[in-house]
C-alpha cells in the first residue's frame, strides 16, 4: 500500500520535473523560465521527498522514523530556500532592468531581452 | 521497488541533461544560474534516491541537506553579484555570451 | 565488449584530465586557468576514487544491523576506504590552493588592471607595476 | 556502485567540464564549474564514496563557487583571446593534452577492470582497516578513523596547509595590499550603497542558526555517518559567508572579526597538535590516542581513541571555518574589508 503511494508520489514529482524542464527550455524570456523552474522544482521536490519519507515508514522503527524526519527537514529547507532563491534571481534580473517579454517581441523586430 | 527507484533516478539524470542545455547555452547569465539551480535541486533528490537504493538512506540524508544549503548560498551569492554589476548579458562578448535573435513564429 | 565495459570510465576520466590540461596551457585568462586546474584536479581525484569502487560493496561505514559491530566483518562487502581518505584531504587542500590562486590573480589585477596573460607580460616588459611596493 | 547512473553522470560531467573552459564569460564559467562540482559529488555518492562526496558538496560546489564569484566581483568578467601566438598556444595545449591522453589511454589496458573486487588496491591493505576499525577504535565510519587516527599525522599537516593558505591570502591581499597605489579597480558609482532586500535577509536570519546547528551535528556525528571536521568547518564558514552576502561584510565581521578568526585558526591547529603532544607527555607516541585513557576517567583505550578523534575533529573544524571566512572576506573586499558582495 505504502509502496504504491510512494510510486504515485514519485511519478507525479517526475512529471512535474519534466514539465519544469520543458518550461526551462521553451519559454521565451527568463522571467517566465524562472517561473517554471522555481515553482516546478519546489513542488516536485516536495512530492518526491514526501514519497521517499513515506517509503521509509514502511516498518515503523525508531531508526526509520528518524530517517523520515530527516527527509522532512530537507523538505522544509527546500520549501523555504527555493522560493527565496527564485526571488533573488528574479530580483537580480529586475535590478538589471531587463524588460519582460511581451507578445509584440515575437514579431519581426525580435529584440526580446534587449537591455 | 529498487528497480523503480533506479528508473526514476535515470529519468532524473536524463532531465538533468536537458537542464544542462540551458546552463551551457544561456543566453543570459541568469539562465545559466537557473539551470545550475535546477540541476542542484535534482541532485538533492537524486542523492536521497541513491541512498534508498543502497538501503542506507540515513547516511545520505546529511549530504543531501548540506547540498541543499550550499546550493542556496551559491544562488544568493550569484544573484547579489547582479545587484552590483547589473550586466546579465555579458555586454555581448564571446560566442556563448550573446543574446540570440529569436525567429518570428507567426 | 567486455573490455569496453570495464574500461570506458577510465577513458572518460582521461578525457576530463585532457580538458583540464588543455585549458591550463592554452587559455589566456588567469581565472580560466584556475578553473582548468580545478577540472584537472577533479579528474585525478575521480580516478583515485574509482579505484576504490567495488561491485557489490556498500559505503565504508560499518553497519550496526546484521551484527556488524560485533560479528565478523567481510571486507568484500565494503568499498575500499583508503582512496577516499587520500582524496578527501586532497579536496580540502584544493580549497586552500584555490584561495591562494585567486588572491594572486586579484593582486595581479590590482597591479596591471587585467587578468590576461599576454597583456600582463606586455606590461611587465614595458616596466609598469610593482614599482615601489 | 550503481552502474546505471554512471554513464549519464559521467557524460554530463565531461560536457560541463568542456563548456566551463569554452564559455567566454568568467561568471558563466564559474557557474558551469559549480554545476560540474554538483555532478562530481553525485558521481562519488554513486560510487559509494560518501565522505568524499560530502566534502565536494561543501568545498567544491559551495565555497569554491562563492570564492570565484568574489574574485570575479573584484576583477572583470571579460575573456579576451591572445593578441598574438594564439595558434601556437592552442597547438601546444592540444599536443600536450594529446600526449597525456595517449599515454593514459594506452595504460588503461593494464588497469584492473572497473569495480573489480579482486583488484590489487582492494586486496592488500584495505581489508586490514575494514576489519579492525571497530575492534581498535570503536568508530563505525572507517574513513573518519583512518583520517583522524591511523593517518592522524598526515591530517594534522593537511590542516596546517589550509592554515598556511589562509596566511598566504592574508599576506597577498591585506598586508602587502595596494589599497593606495595601483589603478582603481572599480568606480564607486558601480556599487550600490545598501541593498535592502528584506525577504532574503529575513530568510537568511531564520535559516542561519539551523545551518550552524547542522554543521555542529556534522562535526560531532562524523564517527557514525559521513562528515567530520573538514565538512562541518566548511559549512560553518559558509553560514558566515551567507550572512556576509545577504547583509554586508560588516555584519559577519562584527560576529567574528579578523583577530578572532586568526585566533580561532591558531587555536584549532594547536588543539590538534596539543592532543598529540599530550600523548607524547603521557609516554606514548605522538598522536597515539589510546594512552589518553590514563587521564580520561572511566574510559578504556579503545574509547579513548574515539574520544580523542572527536577532539581532533573539533580542532580541524575550527581552523577550517576561520580560514574559509578569512579567504572569503579578503577576496571579496580586495583586502580592505570595506564592502562585500
Amino acid at each position: 500500500m505504502i509502496d504504491y503511494l510512494t510510486m504515485i508520489l514519485t511519478a507525479t514529482g517526475l512529471f512535474f520535473f519534466f514539465a519544469t524542464t520543458i518550461g526551462l527550455l521553451r519559454f521565451p524570456d527568463f522571467y517566465s523560465r524562472m517561473h517554471a523552474a522555481g515553482k516546478g522544482d519546489t513542488l516536485s521536490s516536495l512530492l518526491i521527498l514526501s514519497g521517499l519519507a513515506l517509503y521509509h515508514l514502511h516498518d515503523p522503527s525508531t531508526a526509520n522514523l528518524l530517517v523520515a524526519v530527516k527527509i522532512l527537514f530537507i523538505l522544509v529547507f527546500i520549501f523555504m530556500a527555493s522560493p527565496t532563491a527564485t526571488h533573488a534571481i528574479i530580483d537580480a534580473g529586475y535590478q538589471s532592468e531587463v524588460k519582460p517579454w511581451t507578445r509584440a517581441d515575437d514579431g519581426e523586430e525580435d529584440d526580446d531581452l534587449a537591455v | 521497488m529498487n528497480g523503480f527507484f533506479i528508473g526514476a533516478g535515470v529519468i532524473l539524470c536524463l532531465l538533468m541533461i536537458l537542464a544542462l542545455y540551458r546552463t551551457v547555452v544561456g543566453p543570459t547569465i541568469i539562465d545559466r544560474m537557473m539551470g545550475a539551480t535546477v540541476i542542484g535541486t535534482k541532485t538533492t533528490i537524486l542523492l536521497v534516491i541513491i541512498g534508498t537504493i543502497y538501503g542506507r538512506v540515513e547516511m545520505f540524508v546529511d549530504i543531501a541537506l548540506a547540498y541543499a544549503m550550499l546550493n542556496f548560498i551559491v544562488t544568493i551569492a550569484a544573484s547579489r553579484y547582479f545587484t552590483h554589476h547589473k550586466n546579465i548579458t555579458g555586454a555581448g562578448f564571446g560566442v556563448f555570451g550573446r543574446v540570440p535573435k529569436r525567429r518570428a513564429k507567426r | 565488449m567486455e573490455f569496453l565495459l570495464s574500461k570506458y570510465n577510465y577513458w572518460l576520466y582521461t578525457l576530463i584530465m585532457m580538458i583540464g590540461l588543455y585549458g591550463m596551457l592554452a587559455k589566456n585568462n588567469l581565472v580560466k586557468k584556475i578553473i582548468s586546474m580545478g577540472i584537472f584536479q577533479t579528474g585525478i581525484i575521480v580516478f583515485y576514487v574509482s579505484i576504490g569502487a567495488k561491485s557489490g560493496g556498500t559505503i565504508p561505514i560499518i553497519e550496526h544491523t546484521q551484527g556488524g559491530t560485533h560479528g565478523i566483518i567481510n571486507p568484500a562487502n565494503y568499498v575500499n576506504p583508503l582512496p577516499h581518505v587520500l582524496m578527501l584531504t586532497a579536496i580540502v587542500v584544493s580549497v586552500g590552493t584555490l584561495g591562494v590562486a585567486l588572491a594572486l590573480a586579484l593582486r595581479l589585477y590590482t597591479e596591471y588592471n587585467t587578468l590576461h596573460e599576454d597583456e600582463i607580460i606586455e606590461r611587465i616588459n614595458q616596466g609598469e607595476g610593482l614599482s615601489d611596493d | 556502485m550503481i552502474w546505471q547512473f554512471d554513464l549519464p553522470i559521467l557524460t554530463l560531467i565531461v560536457i560541463c567540464g568542456a563548456f566551463a573552459i569554452l564559455v567566454k564569460d568568467l561568471l558563466g564559467s564559474a557557474i558551469i564549474f559549480g554545476a560540474y562540482s554538483f555532478l562530481m559529488c553525485l558521481l562519488w555518492t554513486e560510487m559509494g564514496a560518501v565522505d568524499v562526496a560530502f566534502t565536494e558538496a561543501a568545498v567544491g560546489a559551495g565555497v569554491s563557487t562563492v570564492l570565484f564569484f568574489a574574485a570575479v566581483h573584484r576583477t572583470s568578467r571579460e575573456v579576451r583571446s591572445r593578441k598574438s601566438g594564439r595558434k601556437l598556444y592552442k597547438g601546444l595545449g592540444l599536443l600536450a593534452s594529446g600526449i597525456l591522453g595517449g599515454i593514459l589511454f594506452y595504460a588503461s589496458g593494464d588497469f584492473p577492470g572497473w569495480a573489480d573486487p579482486a583488484s590489487p588496491a582492494a586486496t592488500h591493505l584495505s581489508p586490514h582497516f575494514i576489519t579492525r576499525t571497530i575492534a581498535e577504535t570503536s568508530v563505525p565510519n572507517i574513513v573518519t578513523s583512518v583520517l583522524a587516527d591511523y593517518r592522524g599525522f598526515d591530517t594534522m599537516f593537511e590542516t596546517a596547509v589550509v592554515f598556511t593558505a589562509g596566511l598566504a591570502v592574508l599576506i597577498l591581499l591585506r598586508i602587502g595590499g595596494c589599497r593606495t597605489a595601483g589603478p582603481v579597480w572599480q568606480t564607486a558609482a558601480a556599487i550600490r550603497p545598501a541593498y535592502g532586500d528584506s525577504i532574503i535577509r529575513f530568510v537568511t536570519r531564520q535559516l542561519t542558526p539551523f545551518i550552524q546547528l547542522f554543521a555542529l551535528y556534522v562535526v560531532a556525528h562524523g564517527h557514525h555517518s559521513p562528515g567530520g571536521g573538514f565538512q562541518g568547518g566548511v559549512i560553518l564558514g559558509a553560514s558566515f559567508i551567507l550572512l556576509a552576502i545577504s547583509y554586508d561584510l560588516n555584519m559577519a565581521m562584527n560576529r567574528i572579526n579578523e583577530k578572532a578568526a586568526l585566533l580561532l585558526a591558531n587555536s584549532g591547529l594547536l588543539l590538534y597538535a596539543g592532543i598529540g603532544l599530550l600523548c607524547l607527555l603521557l609516554g606514548a607516541n605522538f598522536l597515539d590516542y589510546s594512552i589518553l585513557q590514563r587521564i580520561l576517567p572511566g574510559v578504556d583505550g579503545v574509547a579513548a581513541r574515539s574520544h580523542a578523534m572527536l577532539g581532533v575533529e573539533i580542532g580541524v573544524a575550527v581552523t577550517v571555518m576561520a580560514i574559509v571566512m578569512l579567504i572569503y572576506n579578503n577576496l571579496v573586499s580586495n583586502g580592505t574589508y570595506e564592502k562585500g558582495l
